[in-house]
């Protein structure tokens, strides 16, 4: 074995156009955004106030920066797949031999859902969990700040693919036998089972913490019968990740036990039983897209009260459908396989268990109808994004439910009617409710509110591009079209093709204008800057404090009374004309930054990328030091730095003459 | 674009079945649909007119600030759907044992049994009474229902004809069971529906279904065809290649499928080097 | 203080009463908080296990033609493995009854023991594997046993991790003392270390026992 | 301890809360029911008194006691009102690995049952 292991000059892909200019490309940019940064000198600014640091809210941006990101890569590869589909019909191949486009739906499904819409939606439970819950932080600040980072080691080690060997050609879940050493004998693999395992870590951390913050942290008062539904769906979905991510873990490490010392649990040799690796990876992988889908109907929960001006409807209904969906949705991983031919008992049994989640989600469905039924809507850009996915939802369940009765998944299995389900449900559900979280919550984050206009033109190149995009591919699946296709054996769905490749260009508008949107309102966000700290007239306690909140969101924290923490308190204010009296301000504790977990994740990429080039001498400095960082760490005395009580009460008072205020206009126009 | 969009339609997939098997999942499809449609498009109506007529500047809206909870509504809300799904959950309770794959046909005719294995990339298929096999090409007689056994050499796949029905994986080392019936004459599109690796796009097939006493013919045909599948022409046959031509061998060795099953025969006689291509020569 | 919290509402409570069951007293402390974490850390560690237990229940059988369980398994090796695991259980038990009561002697002799008994296990299971390895019966040899080396071999990269850890347990503790802080690690290091004896008493009788029986 | 005064009502897992005397009881019955399950499991797998068929059965029975009087008496977990919120996380750990063996275990067996080939032809390479 060489100092280097497998890695030489051959793992850049010189003879790749592709690749390498995209490589190149990338490259230039990052080096770019070094650049600049070190002229303008905000090194310091972001060590401090980001890197390093454990402010969940700081957290939570860094992660949805992060999914941003990589959604541009997400997004890349998916036109570049419609666009493949679009030329390489009949007689022509396209543009991207079958090698290339193999890596490309690898990672686009990999990227989409492990570094595009997991750190989304973790991002917003870290900025908006323990906002809503009335309290200063999670429950373990400086893990958090890991968790992010071994993510984002993930993210990095899944892109270095590109520059640095290959991707795995093997899809979104790497199935032996195709995935074993004897099919796949390249780095691609490895690398996407090493990205895994690493982020995996970060994602098992955050549950932990978020379980922990929601059961064992809340404001004095707030009971479970009185948090917000998104701090439900977000307990909901943290229990699911602890549940549900070992399971992958395990999967993933026997698949790594195999390629890397030969051992037998999914060959075709030695009594390996590749079955198994299905059954497994989809025990993860059906709870995996509740993970997902869960804190999507909590924002769609707050969005639909605050902009219908009305309590949610049925609270309890919602509640329970919620923990009814977390349960079931174990019960039911079959229904990815039921073309293997477990027997008709089995099928039968996974199936209906299947469909039963169809029952708590229309209840979800009804309860946001109802909501809005006797409420007063506003028209905003979050709203739109609700009533879009009502309308959009139901066809991607509608077609789930059809998906689950085993005899007709026995003629669409695996097919574009497939792909079109879960786009359905992933963009009209959970994408859907992070533009309208992002919407909603961005003025609290940064203090000013978004452009509306725009945002609307947004949403319209969403809906119509979706819709163009994915309606073809359930038509093409009725006709017999396959997924993961290089290329296309009948000439007559050119048509369709187009039509999804014309709807993928509208969505990638719509990305483009998001982008300008940002830009303009930054541009002009002293027109548009929120003081109130309670731009949508909110009902949670997160609109109770200053936007962009002080590092410890409360200066004390809040006394809940009555379900809708900050509604009530509100109603109370503008009945009595005045705020309740001032609390006796303390001195704060807050947790002090911490470079441990950048250092941690540092460690860990470098054993990541020296497992998969077969660097052992690497891999083993990588573990030492992170056992070392691990006592450095442990050895540390506890600090906690004291935010001194002028300064909390300087921020209070503040806060209280801006709704003094705001009362005071209340009380005149009504 | 319009007359090509309607002209597409005559390969129309599921839509278009041509056996019994095929016949009973389209209408469960669309029974279904139709089912859960008669309760989603209301849905889809109310969420805008909700959404619309209690919209803000609305005056003639009524404004109930304070109405959260309906017991009459919740019951409601839970039963729609429930009932909905106890419908849908028995069909898929006896839609799933109906349609078991592993089934056989009721039929007065005697089943014709195929073996399927699944090749780097491409399909064959083995007529172990006949003693013959063909590649990338499935004959079968029309009213006849076929008794499949599949496996693959390699990696996994699916064996499926859109328009005969049902699907299913063919697994190395592993057999499963398939039953399906053609009573329509014609040629059909077949495919394999789980992804393969490089060439996977290539493992297209065709499905010739011929009336009775074509098809005995074709059989005497077959035999007389000189390529013979022994060890040799295996070992030939299953080098990874992609876009296959049909053809036919008019002998096999006996028990090829259960040598195959068993691994008796090299699985992957070419190892795969780091940046493997298909042999995309031979395109169809 | 104390006196004036009655007795919770178990379960949850709702509507016009303050009385609002757990969770009306505001964040639980520190003490509360992070061995609730570290619980459910190792409840999805359980789940981990599940999912190996589950493997091996599929591969048991899937000997290759190689050597099956009756003929790889001691018993005799395993109940002194057993023996070593519990005391050293107890004993870490012991460790934490007198770290509470701050007493730096007793509890670092504990934790000596608990440390050793710990490596005699350890010992044992490499031995055993180390003879299995010698004998023709490596994990490479058949699905059988890739599967029991990764169920048996995780548990005891458990059992590694652990004595690791708590050599820096006692290091940190002969430095610094009984702090509030270094109590709850302790606290927590307690909870892992119970918790792989009760993945033992699963692996002892699904692998060893029920595998040997004839 | 002014952190202690307010745990009365919750408390970690993990955690004895008794006096000296209790604590050490409570881990010394812990020991000495755990050492006696464990007996037991040994003896009931080697006897030949017990009906073959039922051994297994028993063993996991025993397994399970064995699981309970770990958690009762060295991880202190019981069903005290204090222990809600370690008993539920408990019972969620609990029903995922039920739920997760018992789908695994029989869904493996039913592929492998549908799948097997006859032995002579298998030449031994596969046992399910
Ligand atoms: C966020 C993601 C998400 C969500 C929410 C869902 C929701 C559902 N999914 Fe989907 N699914 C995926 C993501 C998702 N899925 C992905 C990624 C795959 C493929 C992975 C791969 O193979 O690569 C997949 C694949 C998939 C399959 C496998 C198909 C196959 O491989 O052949 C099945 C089969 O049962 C299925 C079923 C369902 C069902 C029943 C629901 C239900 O939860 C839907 C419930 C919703 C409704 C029913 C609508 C609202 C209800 C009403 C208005 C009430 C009235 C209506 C009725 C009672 C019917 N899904
Ligand atoms: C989260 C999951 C996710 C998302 C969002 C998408 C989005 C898209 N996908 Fe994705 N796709 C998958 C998950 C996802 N996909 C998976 C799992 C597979 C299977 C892979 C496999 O086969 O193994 C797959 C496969 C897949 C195929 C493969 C078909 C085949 O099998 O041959 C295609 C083909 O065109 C495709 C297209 C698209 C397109 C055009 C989009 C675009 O419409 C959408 C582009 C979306 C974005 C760019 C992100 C959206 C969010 C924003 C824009 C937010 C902006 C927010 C702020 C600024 C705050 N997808
Ligand atoms: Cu299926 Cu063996
Ligand atoms: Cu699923």
């Amino acid at each position: 074995m060489t100092l280097f292991g497998r890695l030489t000059w051959d793992a850049i892909p010189f003879n790749q156009p592709i690749p390498l200019i995209t490589s190149l490309v990338v490259l230039a940019a990052v080096a770019a955004i070094v650049i600049w940064i070190t002229m303008k000198g905000w090194w310091p600014y972001l060590w401090n106030e980001y890197i390093t640091s454990t402010d969940h809210k700081r957290i939570g941006i860094m992660y949805i920066t992060l999914a941003l990101v990589m959604l541009v890569r997400g997004f890349a590869d998916a036109i570049m797949m419609r666009a493949q589909q679009a030329m390489a019909i009949g007689q022509s191949q396209g543009y991207l031999p079958p090698e290339h486009y193999d890596q490309i739906f690898s990672a686009h499904g990999t990227i989409m859902i492990f570094f595009v819409a997991m750190p989304f939606v973790i991002g917003f439970m870290n900025f908006v969990v323990p906002l809503q819950l009335g309290v200063r932080d999670v429950a373990f600040p400086t893990m958090n700040n890991a968790s992010f980072w071994l993510t984002a080691s993930g993210a990095l080690l899944v892109n270095l693919s590109l520059f640095l060997g290959e991707f795995a050609r093997t899809g979104w879940l790497a199935f032996p036998p195709l995935s074993e050493k004897a099919f796949s004998p390249g780095v691609g693999v490895d690398y996407y089972l090493v990205a895994l395992q690493i982020s995996g870590v970060g994602t098992v951390l955050t549950a932990v913490n978020f379980v922990t913050t929601i059961l064992k942290t809340r404001a004095p008062g707030m009971s479970y019968l009185r948090m917000p539904v998104f701090c439900w769906t977000a307990l909901a979905s943290n229990l699911l990740i602890l549940a549900a991510f070992p399971v992958l873990t395990v999967s993933l490490a026997l698949l790594m036990l195999d390629r890397y010392l030969g051992f037998h649990f999914f060959t075709n040799d030695g009594g390996g039983n590749s079955m198994l690796y299905m059954n497994l990876i989809w025990v993860w992988g059906h709870p995996e897209v509740y993970i997902l889908v869960l804190p999507a109907f909590g924002i769609y929960s707050e969005v639909a009260a605050t902009f219908s001006g009305k309590p949610l409807f049925g609270y309890r209904s919602m509640v329970f459908a919620t923990l009814a969906i977390c349960i079931i949705s174990f019960c039911v991983w079959l229904h990815h396989f039921f073309t293997m031919g477990a027997g008709a008992d089995v099928n039968a049994v996974f199936g209906i268990a299947s469909m039963i989640i169809g029952v708590p989600t229309g209840v979800k469905i009804y309860n946001w109808l109802f909501t809005m039924y006797g409420g007063r809507v506003r028209f905003t850009v979050p709203m739109y994004y609700l009533i879009g996915f009502m309308l959009t939802f139901v066809i991607g369940g509608l077609t789930g439910v059809l998906l689950a009765i085993p005899p007709v998944d026995f003629i669409v299995h695996n097919s574009l009617f497939l792909v079109a389900h879960f786009h359905q449900v992933i963009i009209g559900g959970v994408v859907f409710a992070l533009m309208a979280g992002y919407t909603y919550w961005f003025p609290k984050a940064f203090g000013f509110t978004l452009d509306e206009r725009l945002g609307k033109a947004v949403f319209w190149c969403w809906f119509i591009g979706f819709h163009l995009a994915f309606m073809p591919l359930y038509v093409l699946g009725f006709w017999g079209a396959t997924r993961r296709m290089q290329h296309i054996p009948d000439p007559t769905w050119a048509p369709w093709l187009d039509v999804a490749f014309v709807g993928a260009a509208i969505i990638g508008l719509g990305i483009v204008l998001t982008v300008v949107q940002l830009l303009y309102s930054i541009k002009t966000r002293d027109q548009r800057r929120d003081v109130s700290g309670d731009p949508w007239d909110g009902r949670t306690l997160e609109w109770l404090t200053l936007s962009p909140p002080p590092h410890y969101n409360f200066a004390v924290l809040p006394d809940v009374h009555g379900e809708e923490a900050y509604w009530t308190r509100k109603q109370t204010a503008i009945k009595e004309e005045q705020l309740i009296p001032e609390p006796n301000y303390q001195p704060i504790e807050m947790p002090v930054n911490t470079p441990t977990g950048i250092i941690v994740a540092f460690f860990a990429s470098l054993c990541g990328f020296a497992i998969i080039w077969y660097i052992w001498w690497l891999a083993i400095v990588g573990l030492i030091g992170a056992f070392a960082i691990f006592v450095w760490y442990a050895w540390r005395d506890e600090h906690e730095h004291i935010i001194p009580v002028e300064e909390v009460i300087a921020n209070a008072r503040e806060r209280r003459r801006i709704r003094m205020e705001h009362l005071h206009t209340v009380s005149q126009s009504t | 674009m319009v007359p090509v969009l309607l002209t597409s339609a005559c390969n129309r997939g599921i839509l278009d079945p041509v056996g019994p098997v095929a016949g009973a999942e389209k209408q469960i499809l669309i029974n279904s649909t139709a089912i859960m449609l008669a309760i989603i498009i209301p849905t889809m109506i109310a969420t805008v007119g909700v959404a619309w007529w209690f919209r803000r500047g609305n005056t003639k809206a009524e404004y109930r600030p304070d109405w959260e909870y309906s017991g009459a509504i919740e019951m409601v809300v839970w039963a729609i759907p429930a009932l909905t799904i106890m419908l849908l959950g028995g069909i898929a309770w006896i839609g799933s044992h109906d349609l078991e794959p592993s089934k056989p046909l009721a039929s007065k005719t005697p089943a014709l049994k195929v073996e399927v294995v699944s090749l780097d990339w491409k399909w064959l298929f083995i007529y172990p009474d006949q003693g013959f096999a063909t590649v990338n090409q499935l004959v079968v007689p029309a009213g006849t229902p076929v008794s499949f056994r599949l496996t693959s050499a390699t990696v996994w796949n699916s064996f499926f004809v859109p328009q005969m029905g049902t699907m299913i994986y063919t697994m190395p080392r592993m057999a499963t069971r398939l039953n399906l019936q053609a009573d329509r004459v014609g040629v059909f599109n077949g495919l394999s529906s789980h992804f393969s690796g490089d060439g996977f796009s290539g493992m297209q097939f065709k499905v010739q279904v011929l009336p009775p006493d074509q098809f005995a013919m074709w059989e005497q045909g077959a035999h007389g065809s000189g390529l013979k599948l022994d060890s040799a022409g295996y070992a030939a046959l299953s080098k990874p290649s992609s876009y296959v031509k049909p053809m036919t061998y008019g002998a096999v060795a006996p028990g090829l499928f259960d040598a195959i099953l068993a691994n008796r025969v090299p699985s992957n006689p070419v190892p795969l080097p780091d940046h493997n291509r298909p042999v995309n020569g031979t395109k169809a | 203080m104390t006196a004036g919290i009655e007795a919770p509402m178990v379960g949850l409570t709702h509507g016009a009463s303050e009385d609002t069951g757990l969770g009306q007293r505001g964040p639980e402390s520190k003490s509360i908080v992070v061995p609730y974490g570290f619980w459910l850390f190792v409840l999805s560690d359980m789940v981990l296990f599940s999912a190996l237990f589950a493997t091996y229940a599929t591969l048991v059988h899937a000997n290759d033609g190689g050597p099956t369980t009756s003929q790889l398994f001691h018993r005799d090796l395993v109940a002194v493995e057993t023996i070593a695991l519990l005391l050293s259980s107890f004993v870490c038990g012991l460790a934490m009854i007198t770290a509470k009561r701050a007493n730096m002697i007793w509890t670092q002799g504990w934790l000596v023991l608990t440390g050793l008994l710990g490596l005699v296990f350890l010992s044992i299971e490499l031995y055993e594997f180390a003879s299995m390895v010698a004998e023709g019966a490596p994990p490479q040899r058949s699905a059988f046993l890739s599967a029991f080396f990764t169920l048996v071999g995780c548990h005891g990269l458990h059992i590694t991790c652990g004595l690791l850890w708590l050599g820096t347990m006692m290091a940190q503790i002969w430095a610094k003392g009984f702090q509030q802080h270094i109590l709850r690690r302790l606290l927590c290091f307690s909870v892992f270390w119970h918790a792989l004896d009760i993945i033992w008493v699963a692996i002892f009788t699904i692998v060893y026992l029920i595998g040997t029986l004839s | 301890m002014s952190e202690n005064d307010s745990e009365r009502l919750n408390v970690a897992p993990g955690e004895p809360h008794d006096s000296m005397m209790s604590e050490t009881v409570s881990y010394v019955v812990g020991l000495g029911l755990a050492l006696l399950l464990t007996g037991v499991s040994f003896w009931v797998a080697s006897t030949s008194v017990l009906w073959g068929p039922g051994i297994a059965t028993g063993l996991i029975v025993l397994a399970i006691a064995q699981m309970g009087v770990h958690l009762v008496f060295f991880l202190h977990i019981t069903s005290g009102p204090d222990n809600t919120n370690n008993v539920l996380a408990l019972a969620f750990g609990v029903l995922i690995v039920f739920l997760v063996m018992i789908g695994t275990i029989w869904i493996m067996a039913h592929m492998n049952a549908n799948m097997t080939v006859s032995p002579e032809l298998m030449n031994l390479q596969m046992q399910h």
